[in-house]
């Protein structure tokens, strides 16, 4: 028990760094071909160590906590962040086999475990007793407050199309068909929904308010510095890696190769790639997604984006979770 | 409306007022003291209505000083240059004109920063560009600082 | 909004506990939205903004004073250093200026090149302001697709002027040297590329929905407080003030050429982007009109090699990126002006901002400054 | 109906920026980045640019400054400074000579003023840029050679 729990602890922390690693580098190339340049070139060939060296460099950097901080909370906010983003991993499957946790209400458990992540941001922005840090951290209270609702409610639509909370269940579910091929209107709005609604919870443009590097020179993280600006760097990108995953067991199957109906030889051919490299490339199609939308779109004002979604999103998703009622009822998907 | 015109204007407006011509522009000259009812007729006078204040700034005719207000009218399309001549070197005083233009305010607190000429009724006549704590006004001709300002023959 | 605060100020009055409290935060003088060292001291209520209050002379160079040490030929370069996005222009002031004084014809060749390079220069720095427009709203994208344009007119200004940014090339007289053999060539085929690129600047950001959310309607600057501001350029063609010193005092063969003055009436963010985007549109048809009749021929005119202006004030308007810009020049015959006052546009377009954005939120105030295009050497001089 | 017309038209102008960096993404061709230590070898500078004051000498080791001071004078901030010494030429004429030019190279802004000042053709700008160096005082360089002489058009 105890060694499997060490296998796990380590195989987790190295996913983590792996990720942190390869978001990072991924985030800057992708950036600099949008942006017409090259990106890191020096470390390494087409600089795929760069993000390995920036690590070091942070580590080295000096831990600096500002005089009129609140130590212990200061200190703790970057901890809590990446503890949090941990927690969210564990129900979700990578493939058939691997899945640290299945339990059998995962998609509560991480809707719950996410929603967390304000609370860290809330503490780090008002013990840096930095006003911007403070203004940053309001913005980001109110933003991940609002927006948790209509991730929770195309959750909720997708629960009832797969009729389980269960993430191995939902990805079951989908051997015939993904369930934004099946599931009709209600699992594409649900879908576009849930990704911007997302991307929001992840602070990132066009809602990046709690950051807003034009506004608020860094937001909640201005005064962090060396490690812990790591830690919450890490975070932001674990926590974008389980969004995608989420979006991706939801919406696109998972694990689960492609398939239409039961049994045929497409079917057959799709299940030669291995289901580790059907959840990977999901994952990081939608991941190139959110990317996609940072290095595009202007940020939105704090009242802009509240209207966004309350006079929008939330509206739309809840109209959504009676259309997937509906459809659920009279047996309409396939 | 035509120099001889505005002469006239401006000789009923404020008779103390000295006329000189050039090429481009005409020039007011006056005492500072007069200063304020002049700019208030060019300013309101719907047939002069001088509404944009292109430009003002001092010279340092050591031992008097001028305020120089370059006007322009975006309506008439005519411009005049109004100097207003301070004498006295210990405590300069002028009239404010930022209740006419709103955007005196900053450039009359540069004129105060460099010459020290004191704008009476100026909302708020801090310095502007140098330390609060800075000795003298630099632009005065007759400012002296040995350690920044290196003479060249 | 109004509503909201109406509500809290009756609780506040019915004796509630809430209490609030105004806060300060200095934006500035490093701060990633001033693009340069500006400090404004901000009075906020919540993310609502009460009150600025610049702070000016981070580095202030008193320019004016060094220029009555300088001779006027040395006077050029350094106003390539006030506002350093409109080098050419701020040469071509004092250049016309003391031409104006003297009295000297300059050959239309050097005309000719005065206004090609005063119009990339404007496009240039409208570029830059487009990228950094962008970047200030939170895009990044443009930011870098603004420079890659805006590179290859500053390549043409090297080839030409040997400097990047400072070029001191447009002297009393005319030109310093003659443009390079292929700089006209290169000019066409920029016009041509420019023409190709410019409705991808519509495409990333002036259609954007977001982007439009962000500045329709916000920073309003009414035409009578933009004249009474002093403001000039885009800043007050944007709230329907015709200012354009090119139409007004033409200079160097302005009148010749067939443009228009942009104007827009609605004086908001959003009117204030589009005039800037339309004037590179503009500026593209007088390069076109100039590079079709180039003319030949000398590119100085008669300048005696130690340059005395007469006795006299003489005072010089051009148009820069950024509004007017006055070079005011009093000489008491020597070689060395006894004052010289530059009217800085941006100085005074500064002087607005309170005025606009008090009321507005952080983002809004960052969008203003940026919609504003302030240059901050020029402001502190 | 005008809900749902702004979600739409929204989505669309959103969507149009997301082609265009999407076109961008995909055509690496576009790439407008030039890597500079890299292409030092092909780096190409315009003729005119001018990046540092230096003094030709001829292969006698000769240079063309008489030692006027008229490039001295003619920079705006002192950059230049330029010693002279007085000589008997064989005629038993006294003339200037120079004997130390000196350019700080941390002072320069590059203006071409000393260049076109200059009425011998002593001095002009090469296009060697990369002038970093460790000391400040490195940057202040003496640009006549050990042991020069003025070419004797000048003398």
């Amino acid at each position: 028990m105890i060694i499997t729990a060490l296998i796990i602890a380590i195989s987790v922390i190295t996913l983590f760094a792996v990720l942190g690693l390869v978001l990072v580098y991924m985030e800057r190339k992708v950036a600099a071909f949008m942006q017409i340049r090259l990106g890191p070139m020096r470390v390494g060939p087409w600089g795929i160590a760069q993000t390995l060296a920036d690590t070091v460099k942070l580590i080295s950097k000096e831990d600096i906590i500002p005089n009129g901080a609140d130590k212990f909370l200061f200190n703790l906010a970057p901890l809590m962040v990446t503890v949090i983003a941990t927690l969210a991993l564990a129900p979700l499957p990578f493939s058939d086999k691997w899945i640290i946790w299945d339990s059998n209400v995962g998609v509560f458990y991480v809707a719950a475990i996410s929603s967390l992540t304000v609370i860290s941001i809330l503490t780090g922005g008002w013990a840096s007793n930095n006003k911007y840090s403070l203004i940053g951290a309001m913005r980001s209270g109110a933003q991940i407050v609002s927006y948790e609702l209509s991730v929770g409610l195309s959750l909720v639509a997708m629960v009832l199309l797969s009729g389980s909370l269960s993430f191995s269940d939902i990805v079951m579910t989908q051997q015939d068909a993904w369930w934004i091929f099946k599931g009709h209107l209600p699992a594409w709005i649900a879908f576009m929904v849930f990704i911007i609604a997302s991307t929001a919870e992840l602070n990132r443009n066009p809602f990046d308010l709690p950051e807003a590097e034009s506004e608020l020179t860094a937001g909640f993280h201005t005064e962090y510095s060396g490690m812990k600006f790591a830690l919450f760097m890490l975070s932001e990108y674990i926590n974008m890696f389980i969004v995608s995953a989420v979006a991706a067991t939801l919406f696109l199957g998972g694990w689960m190769p492609l398939h239409f109906g039961q049994d045929n030889f497409f079917n057959h051919i799709m299940d030669y790639i291995p289901p580790l490299v059907w959840f990977a490339g999901k994952v990081f199609f939608i991941i190139f997604l959110i990317m996609w939308f940072r290095w595009t779109f202007p940020r939105l004002r704090i009242d802009q984006l509240l209207t966004l979604e309350w006079k929008y999103l939330l509206p739309i998703s809840l109209i959504n979770v009676l259309a997937a009622a509906w459809i659920t009822v009279t047996g309409w998907h396939f | 409306m035509d120099a001889e015109n505005m002469k006239q204007r401006i000789s009923s407006a404020a008779p103390a007022a000295s006329f000189e011509v050039d090429k481009e522009f005409l020039y007011v000259i006056i005492p500072a003291d007069n200063l304020f009812t002049l700019i208030k007729t060019l300013k309101t006078d719907p047939d002069l209505s001088f509404n944009h204040l292109s430009c003002l700034t001092c010279i340092d005719r050591n031992p008097e000083f001028y305020m120089i207000y370059i006007l322009q009218s975006f309506e008439k399309k005519h411009e005049i240059v109004v100097k207003a001549k301070i004498s006295g070197r210990s405590n300069p005083a002028i009239e404010s004109v930022s209740s006419l233009w709103s955007g005196a305010e900053l450039l009359e607190r540069e004129v105060f920063d460099f010459f020290g000429i004191k704008f009476n009724n100026h909302p708020d006549l801090r310095r502007l560009f140098l330390a609060d704590d800075w000795n003298g006004f630099p632009l005065r001709k007759d400012y002296a600082d040995e350690v920044n300002i290196e003479n060249r023959n | 909004m109004e509503q909201v605060q109406n509500i809290v100020s009756d609780r506040e009055l019915q004796g509630s506990n809430l209490q609030t409290q105004e806060y300060f935060i200095n934006v500035g003088p490093q701060h990633p939205s001033t693009h340069g060292v500006l400090h404004l001291k901000i009075k906020l209520d919540g993310e609502i903004i009460e009150d600025v209050d610049p702070i000016l002379g981070y580095i202030h160079r008193s320019v004016e004073k060094m220029c009555e040490k300088l001779s006027y030929r040395q006077i050029i370069p350094i106003t390539s250093r006030m506002d350093y996005l409109s080098a050419h222009i701020n040469n071509q002031a004092v250049a016309l200026a003391v031409e104006k004084a003297m009295a000297v014809e300059v050959p239309p060749r050097a005309r000719a090149i005065r206004i090609l390079m005063a119009e990339l220069t404007r496009i240039g720095s409208h570029q830059l302001w487009w990228g950094v427009m962008g970047m200030d709203l939170g895009a990044l994208t443009p930011f870098f697709w603004g420079f890659r344009d805006r590179e290859m007119i500053t390549e043409m200004f090297e080839e030409t002027c040997g400097t990047r940014l400072t070029m001191n090339y447009i002297i009393p007289g005319g030109v310093a040297t003659d443009v390079h053999p292929d700089f006209i060539g290169k000019v066409k085929n920029y016009i041509r590329h420019l023409r190709k690129k410019l409705p991808e600047y519509d495409e990333i950001l002036t259609g954007n929905r977001i982007f439009i959310e962000r500045t329709r309607g916000v920073g309003y600057l009414s035409p009578e407080e933009a004249v009474s501001f002093g403001c000039t350029g885009p800043t007050a063609r944007g709230s329907g003030v015709s200012c354009d010193i090119r139409k007004w005092h033409s200079y160097d063969g302005y009148d010749k050429l067939d443009f228009n003055e942009v104007l827009f009436n609605e004086g908001d963010n959003l009117a204030r982007y589009k005039v800037r985007i339309k004037e590179i549109w503009e500026s593209l048809r007088i390069i076109e009109q100039v590079v079709e009749n180039f003319p030949e021929g000398e590119v100085m005119g008669k300048m005696k090699k130690v340059i005395k202006l007469p006795k006299g004030e003489f005072y010089q308007r051009v148009e820069t990126a950024r509004g007017e810009l006055g070079v005011y020049i009093v000489s008491d015959g020597g070689n060395t002006p006894y004052r010289i006052k530059f009217r800085s546009p941006n100085f005074s377009n500064l002087s607005v901002l309170k005025k606009i954005v008090v009321g507005s939120k952080i983002a809004d105030m960052v969008a203003t400054m940026s919609t504003l295009d302030l240059v901050i050497p020029d402001i502190d001089r | 109906m005008s809900y749902i017309e702004n979600i739409l038209s929204t989505s669309v102008s959103l969507l149009k920026g997301m082609k265009m960096t999407g076109y961008y993404f995909s055509h690496p061709k576009e790439i407008y980045t030039r890597q500079y230590p890299e292409n030092r070898k092909t780096l190409k500078l315009p003729e005119r640019f001018r990046a540092e004051l230096t003094m030709p000498h001829d292969e006698f080791n000769r240079h063309r400054c008489s030692g006027c001071t008229a490039c001295e004078i003619a920079c705006p901030n002192g950059t230049i400074k330029v010693l002279t010494y007085m000589e008997t030429t064989p005629d038993n004429k006294k003339k200037k000579r120079l004997d130390t030019f000196i350019y700080r190279l941390s002072m320069c802004t590059f203006c071409n003023l000393c260049v076109d000042s200059c009425p011998s053709d002593a001095i002009k700008f090469n296009q060697h840029f990369e002038h970093s160096v460790t000391e400040r005082k490195q940057l202040t360089k003496v640009l006549n050679r050990q042991g020069s002489t003025v070419t004797d058009e000048l003398k």
